[in-house]
């Protein structure tokens, strides 16, 4: 019997186990073992890299196979999901050095990337369900890791997982009724056999799971206290691969179950896309701009980056939203880039937090003079966030705008267009209020990060401008994946895209050669200049006044507060505070039901013939109540 | 020679343990404690050895006296009894386990005598085959458990066990009025002859005995609204009590109304009410489980909430939902169970039941929480543990007809799970996150205390790591339970 | 090859000159309007000249030196991606969505530097020009997508070609025209959207520290960005043209006007910019894409 | 030869750097009121390529316009170190050179050429527009021929005008 992706699944599982024994014995030996374990998930991926499983049986249960396949797509995801929690382990080696709980949290570190890794390879939807499960706790634990505003954050989380995975559940149990299989591709012929309302009502209940997971608006409200309070590494794990998990899940909603074509017959065809698919694009869009919006006047660079990382979903979402081939290529594309400059900026912003201690923006500044890799590391990761050439946020992002204006999208591509240009706004903030402007003065021993935090930065830096100069590496999978879902990829070659058919054309080697042509230009005429001599921070322009070390000489607090005065009128209300007040009538309520167990002896007593006579009712009913 | 894979000594062997203590009492009061074990111990054995049995010939039938049923008391056991008095030795015998460290007070020898007559009680009542029988074994349970409840003697426990003993006493009489009508409709006792007795009268004329036996047994069930004695008992018990009072004695009653609802009485027509029944207990219970601030009341709320659970699952009257209540009877007796004993060990450390005074004792109690947390894992259904695949199969067996009804009842089957997930996530939050009390002195309970649920969770990762075969077992108990007939022909075979 | 080389070196400098030149003007007819005499049309040439020849110079780091080389680079980078008569030398490697964001590098550059610089006036103005650009931003890509729509490509040389023989996208979508303007115009950063250099605010804001070669670097690069914006609106809007001296001219009308309007109007506060772009411009932006929807 | 184009290079920056000049805005008395005049309409100082500059960073001249008291000396002197070679200070009326009215006021420097090098003094209280901007010229014409040697004057005594200021500043 062929174990190969038994053997592929069990590997951070059995690296979870083995570093939690091990850290038992010695620190190191439960380093060595993650590390190891999960270089090791990655390599075993790399043999399926041109090799789609189809169907591997992993077991039986209830009468359905529980199947594992492999194809390009869920490559695509799985080497996310190695990926960026390989780099999270090795960031967290120095990160979470002296806290407490050390061999649980690598353990349940391992356990999210291997419960992930089944979502991405799970054949049918008992497994998918079953590995969903698993990670939503297991990263609930992860995210409480954070100390105390942590808890109450996690508590949120598990709360909404909870719920989205339920609602999943009703969806599946739909299908199991049904068919009494759950493979997906029988639940896809049962979708195509099946009525209107029946589909659509599946389709909504998945929708609620992958939305919560996936944190587009309005199911988001757990991300901003969840990614900022959890240790950086793990927040990296949850934008960075989590969501993705959710955009993946939506992913085989969209083409695996339901398929566009069905999709098309499900609702009529008002819009230029299915009118389910439109409606989701919405979503995604209403996510990009609102969150960017609430990303722009945050305080708080952890939740600055969680509402931003609610935005960039949304490119995904809207990506696979589309429904043509460029826009699937450029949300997958975009989930790939997502994670790669989205765990960047938390492992800097990590690595931050680490040397200073705090996350708040403004009583940060000028660390780029203790700090470098850190800065450089930030500069590539919002500079692909932002979206801007040469790196690999824009090619993505290109890609979607390209398929919107195909589509005829427009208001959807203004508001693509808009969220982009917000996110300038707020990445400056956080690049700046970090790392540009005054040192404060206690900050004036902080030293760079170690090496083995500087490692993922290293590397992920090194990705965004691989992906970004080379978008054809990641189109290659991507095209595959594409052709195997049964959608015609697009023309690309390894430095961008030829066009053709409505799209324009692109290739990013001529746009970063030319753009370093300038910039030697541009140092040219700079070295030709007299020499520079560097100054103090504190000798500046301050009117003739001079700048000493007891006054703050920086502008970072409410950055945007200009700004925050157009938009905040809109913003008074939000989705959290109207769940919020859900809450409170539901406990109201239900503290109004508690107390029919009154206590009393009496009102108990009378209770019992209350059932008799009730039951005695029925007999005058002939036992029918409905 | 004594055979042991006759199911009488599952009932003889601690009656003849409770005599063998009354004996010993006025000798060595403390010598006492150590024959429930001994006795739980060997009823275990005995079940263990009958499964084979049972396996082989689906119900195996005991009498009494030589005398063929219907005419004599008898013993019948099928795969659902057969379960649940494992579950039961086996929860005894942990319980019993950790009453040799957890019980200091005075009278031992009495607390003893009682233990192993509710153990007696609940194991006769889920083989007993005989309606009369069963109001017997019945009273044997609840009497005991009204005299354990009060044991600790204290207000709490003195109020408590007086709202037990009058709610519990009309119950057990108006089980006898039931049984009593029925043996003047039907002349007979024997739960079989009666099954196929019965059939000819009308729907009517069943519903009278039926209401009343449901009541009386519902009583005990903890059905919504009789259920109101159990939040107030269960805390106020010893936790090793509470433990066999949530794990099984509640689930023997569910599984008396079962036996009665479908082996005796074959009502179908019933079943939209005790749905009814059912989520209002799911609905009440955990709802009112949120609110608690008792760590002991909560989970006795929980208790409510997972019968009501279990029980609606019953109520979809398929086999997969027998199946699904099946395993979540098991899944609850072993997590319920388990969690009791771990509130008693923190308890002893904690000195108060209060939720807000246990937060940060995981850092001290390492074992305690992490099986706590286990526990409480399981019995939300979270993956990989055995409550996963039970909720699952009850979820699937309520949607197997898509409608308007079944998809609501879904909603608030998971809307209800998700309330249960809130509170037990919020109290293992404080276990493992809140901050230690300044000044407490925590550390692991004794080695006594969490010997016996470490036993337990061990069971429970078990179920977790290899599901498959619990899930194919249930489908069968789930199979024989409906087909009434396999039953009653095997009781009366000798006919 | 040699004529690509040509081009490559020639492109560069035609779009200062032509920059510089229109710098030069603005000085003057500014000074006209006001009825002074003014500096000679030359004056920000020698200007150059006389920052870029400074004898010492300081630096407050790595990033203050890369900022102004960032923002040249990146606006000789961008003037490739713009057609001007006879010459398209990269607009296939990029089309006009790509080219919005090829123009925000310089900007982001500019940033990083002034941010560098460790002055508030500097992050004051960096703050407020990448909220005017925000503001601005979304009339212009409603206005962007109009064009695109109209001319159904994204290929900026076809909308050029598109346009040949009068038939201006300014006569074709009047009311995307006059917001494209506007938005060029607070692109320009003249009054009354000069918040961000705003002296007497934020002392030149993002150029506050700023002097010597540097400033020259970003004087540079001001030229280049004239020359961009005022292009790109006569390529979008007004057909391009067939020589680059039709091409002049078109820019100079422009520019003449902008500096009309630039010379007589106050200043808004930021925020107030902000709610003016994103009021009748954005309307007037929609309903011309409504038209260009409903019309084809 | 190699010295004589260095030597032309010289005078060819000398003689296009004097067309640009950017004042710095920075005003210490009463003097500042003559400015607008000279900047406005009816004397156009942008003619010859003056114009007032922000920030010392961007500006070539330090005009010093009127009386300077010892707490505006911590400034001129710190924005004049702020300034970038070449910069040239101009004193402007009478105050700066001999203390004006002020010539027994013990808050008030009389001599600011004891505290950095000025390049040209304008003398009147005040001078006109006119002497203003022949001022300018004057300076430009130094500027020309190399004579407008100020801050080297200024970084070769050091010493000098730092004991001068500390007298007064501490």
């Amino acid at each position: 019997m062929n174990m190969s992706l038994m053997v592929l699944l069990l590997t951070p599982f059995t690296g979870g186990i083995l570093s939690y024994l091990g850290g038992k014995i010695h620190r190191s030996v439960r380093y060595t073992f993650a590390i190891l374990f999960s270089s090791l998930t990655l390599v075993e991926l790399f043999f399926y890299y041109n090799k789609p499983v189809n169907h591997f049986v992993l077991g039986k249960m209830f009468g359905s196979v529980m199947i594992l396949q492999i194809n390009p797509i869920s490559w695509l995801f799985a080497f996310i999901v190695t990926t960026i929690s390989l780099l999270a382990i090795i960031f967290s080696v120095n990160d979470m050095e002296g806290r407490g709980g050390l061999d649980f949290y690598y353990f349940e570190l391992m356990v999210v990337e291997g419960a992930m890794l089944g979502i991405t390879l799970a054949g049918d939807l008992l497994t998918f369900f079953l590995f969903w499960e698993i990670m939503s706790w297991t990263s609930y634990l992860l995210i409480i890791q954070g100390g105390n505003k942590s808890i109450k954050a996690g508590y949120k989380y598990i709360i909404m997982s909870i719920i989205g995975a339920n609602s999943m559940l009703i969806a599946i149990a739909m299908i199991y009724g049904k068919i009494h299989t759950l493979v997906f591709r029988n639940v896809a012929m049962l979708l195509a056999a099946s009525p209107h309302g029946f589909d659509i009502a599946i389709f909504v209940l998945f929708a609620i799971g992958f939305f919560v997971e996936a944190a587009v608006m309005p199911l988001h409200t757990w991300v901003s206290d969840a990614y900022s309070e959890a240790p950086s590494s793990v927040s990296s794990v949850l934008s960075g691969v989590l969501e993705k998990i959710g955009a993946y899940g939506l992913f085989v909603l969209l083409y695996a179950l339901f398929g566009v074509s069905l999709l098309g017959k499900l609702m009529p065809l008002r819009f230029p896309s299915p009118t389910i698919m439109y409606t989701i694009g919405w979503f995604a869009g209403i996510s990009i701009v609102v969150s960017t919006f609430l990303a722009i006047l945050q305080e708080d660079a952890k939740k600055l980056l969680a509402y931003s990382s609610i935005s960039q979903i949304g490119y995904v979402v809207l990506g696979i939203s589309i429904g043509t081939s460029l826009g699937v290529a450029g949300g997958l594309f975009h989930a790939l880039n997502h994670a790669i400059f989205k765990s960047l900026l938390f492992f800097t912003i990590g690595a931050v937090i680490y040397r200073t201690g705090t996350r708040n923006l403004s009583e940060l500044g000028g660390l780029i003079k203790k700090m470098p890799v850190t800065f450089t590391g930030t500069l590539f990761g919002i500079i692909a966030l932002a979206g801007v050439p040469p790196l690999n946020g824009f090619v993505s992002k290109w890609m979607i705008y390209e398929a919107l204006l195909q589509k005829k999208e427009v208001f959807l591509l203004i508001l693509a267009l808009i969220g982009s240009t917000g996110s300038f706004l707020y990445v400056y903030r956080l690049i700046h209020s970090t790392f540009l402007g005054q040192l404060p003065e206690k900050f004036k021993d902080v030293k760079e990060v170690p090496f083995l935090m500087q490692i993922p930065i290293w590397l992920l830096s090194l990705g965004t401008i691989v992906f970004g100069i080379w978008p054809g590496l990641a189109m290659n999978v991507i095209a595959r994946g594409e052709k195997f879902f049964g959608i015609t990829p697009i023309k690309y070659n390894l430095y961008g895209f030829p066009g053709g058919n409505g799209m324009g054309s692109l290739k990013m080697i001529n746009i970063s050669s030319v753009f370093i042509a300038g910039l030697i230009v541009a140092y040219i005429i700079f070295a030709l200049g007299a020499k520079t001599h560097r100054i103090s921070q504190y000798d500046n322009y301050a009117a003739g006044q001079v700048v000493t070390k007891d006054t703050k000489y920086n502008y970072s607090y409410g950055f945007y507060m200009f700004f925050g005065r157009v938009v905040n009128p809109v913003f008074k209300w939000s989705a959290d505070k109207i769940y919020l007040a859900w809450a409170r009538s539901a406990n109201v309520f239900g503290d109004y039901m508690r107390r029919i167990y009154t206590g009393n002896l009496e009102t108990y007593s009378s209770y019992i013939v209350v059932i008799i006579s009730l039951v005695g009712f029925l007999i005058l009913l002939g036992g029918k109540i409905w | 020679m004594v055979n042991l894979t006759n199911p009488i000594l599952l009932i003889a062997v601690p009656l003849f343990f409770v005599f063998l203590a009354a004996v010993i009492a006025p000798f060595s009061k403390r010598a006492t404690k150590y024959l429930p074990p001994v006795a739980f111990l060997i009823n275990l054995i005995i079940t263990l050895y009958l499964i084979p049995q049972v396996a082989e010939k689906g119900v195996i039938v005991a009498t009494t006296a030589g005398i063929k049923p219907p005419f004599a008391i008898n013993i019948a056991v099928d795969g659902l009894g057969l379960s649940l008095a494992i579950i039961a030795s086996l929860l005894g015998l942990i319980a019993s386990l950790y009453n040799l460290k957890y019980i200091t007070e005075e009278p031992q020898d009495k607390f003893n005598m009682l233990f192993l007559l509710l153990g007696t009680g609940i194991t006769w009542m889920v083989i007993t085959g005989d309606m009369f029988n069963l109001f017997v074994a019945f009273e044997v349970t609840s009497i005991s458990a009204f005299g354990l409840v009060g044991f600790l003697r204290d207000k709490d426990s003195i109020e408590a066990g007086f709202k037990y003993l009058v709610m519990g006493s009309i119950g057990a009489s108006l089980l006898l009025i039931g049984v009593v009508m029925l043996y003047a409709a039907t002349g007979t006792l024997n739960m079989a002859d009666i099954a196929e007795k019965i059939a000819r009268f009308s729907f009517r004329q069943k519903l009278l005995p039926y209401s009343f036996i449901f009541t009386g047994l519902g009583i005990e069930g903890a059905l919504f609204p009789l259920n109101a004695w159990l939040p107030d008992a269960h805390p106020a018990a010893p936790s090793s009590v509470s433990s066999i009072l949530s794990g099984i004695m509640t689930t023997a009653a569910i599984y008396a109304i079962i036996r009665a609802t479908v082996t005796v009485f074959n009502y179908s027509a019933i079943t939209p009410f005790i749905l009814l029944i059912a989520l209002l207990t799911l609905v009440f219970g955990e709802t009112s489980a949120f609110f608690q601030k008792d760590i002991k009341r909560m989970l006795a709320y929980s208790t409510i909430g997972q019968t009501g659970f279990f029980f609606f699952a019953f109520s979809l009257g398929s086999v997969q939902g027998m199946q699904g209540a099946f395993m979540q009877i098991l899944n609850h007796s072993l997590s319920k169970a388990m969690l009791f004993l771990i509130a008693g060990a923190m308890i002893t450390q904690v000195h108060s039941r209060n939720i807000d005074d246990f937060s940060g004792i995981g850092k001290k109690m390492k074992i305690s929480s992490v099986f706590f947390a286990i526990g409480a894992f399981s019995l939300m259904g979270l993956p990989p543990f055995f409550g996963f695949w039970s909720k699952l199969t009850i979820i699937f067996a309520t949607l197997a007809y898509t409608n308007f009804y079944t998809i609501t009842l879904v909603v608030i089957l998971l809307f209800m799970s998700v309330i249960e997930g809130a509170y037990f996530f919020r109290v293992m939050q404080s276990m493992f996150f809140g901050k230690l009390k300044e000044g407490t002195e925590i550390k692991e309970a004794s080695p006594g205390l969490v010997v016996p649920f470490v036993i337990l969770g061990i069971v429970i990762l078990t179920l977790a790591i290899y599901p498959t075969p619990i899930i194919a077992v249930s489908k069968k108990i789930a199979v024989q339970l409906i087909h009434r007939a396999v039953y009653i022909n095997a009781v009366l075979g000798g006919l | 090859m040699v004529k690509n080389i040509l081009i490559a070196i020639g492109l560069p400098l035609l779009a200062f000159g032509i920059g510089i030149s229109f710098m030069g003007f603005k000085r003057k007819i500014g000074a006209r309007i006001q009825r002074r005499y003014g500096p000679p049309f030359h004056q920000p040439l020698l200007d150059i000249i006389k920052l870029l020849s400074k004898k010492s110079d300081i630096s407050h780091g790595i990033i203050y030196d890369l900022g102004p080389m960032i923002a040249l680079g990146a606006s000789i980078l961008t003037i490739f991606f713009i057609p001007i008569p006879g010459l398209k030398l990269l607009t296939g490697s990029a089309d006009v969505i790509a080219l919005l964001y090829i123009m925000v590098i310089g900007s982001l550059g500019m940033g990083l530097g002034a941010g560098e610089s460790a002055n508030p006036n500097s992050s004051i103005g960096i703050a407020r020009a990448l909220t005017l650009m925000f503001g601005y931003d979304l009339p212009f890509v409603i206005v962007i997508i109009s064009v695109l729509l109209k001319y159904h490509t994204t290929n900026l040389y076809a909308i050029t070609q598109a346009q040949a023989g009068g038939h201006w996208a300014m006569w074709v979508l009047p009311l995307s025209a006059i917001v494209g303007f506007i938005v060029i115009y607070g692109a320009m950063g003249e009054h009354p959207f000069d918040v961000v250099t705003a002296p007497h605010e934020v002392a030149t804001g993002p150029m506050a520290e700023y002097g010597g070669k540097h400033l020259g670097l970003l004087f540079i690069d001001h030229a280049f960005h004239v020359y961009i914006e005022l292009a790109l609106f006569v390529d979008l809007f007004m057909g391009g043209a067939s020589n680059i001296g039709w091409f002049y001219v078109k820019m100079f009308v422009l520019f003449l006007i902008i500096v009309f309007f630039d010379e007589v109007l106050p200043r808004f506060r930021i925020d107030d910019a902000v709610r003016f772009y994103w009021r009748w411009p954005t309307i007037i932006a929609l309903t011309s894409l409504i038209i260009v929807l409903i019309g084809g | 030869m190699e010295k004589m184009t260095e030597q032309q290079f010289r005078t060819i920056g000398n003689m296009l750097r004097k067309r640009s000049l950017w004042m710095l805005h920075y005003c210490t008395g009463c003097g500042s009121m003559e400015l607008p005049a000279v900047g406005t309409s009816r004397y156009d100082m942008e003619r010859f390529g003056v114009v007032p500059y922000i920030t010392p960073r961007q500006a070539d001249i330090l005009l010093v316009t009127g009386y300077v008291n010892t707490k505006t000396l911590r400034r001129i002197v710190t924005v004049y170190e702020q300034m970038l070679d070449p910069k040239y200070v101009v004193g402007f009326g009478s105050c700066p050179i001999n203390g004006g009215v002020y010539w027994d006021s013990y808050a008030v420097i009389k001599q600011l050429d004891r505290y950095i090098p000025v390049d040209l003094y304008i003398a009147g209280c005040m001078p006109r527009p006119e002497a203003i901007i022949t001022g300018f010229m004057h300076l430009m014409e130094l500027i020309d021929k190399g004579k407008a040697t100020g801050y080297k004057r200024y970084k070769e005594n050091l010493e000098y005008y730092k004991e001068n200021q500390r007298k007064v500043l501490e």
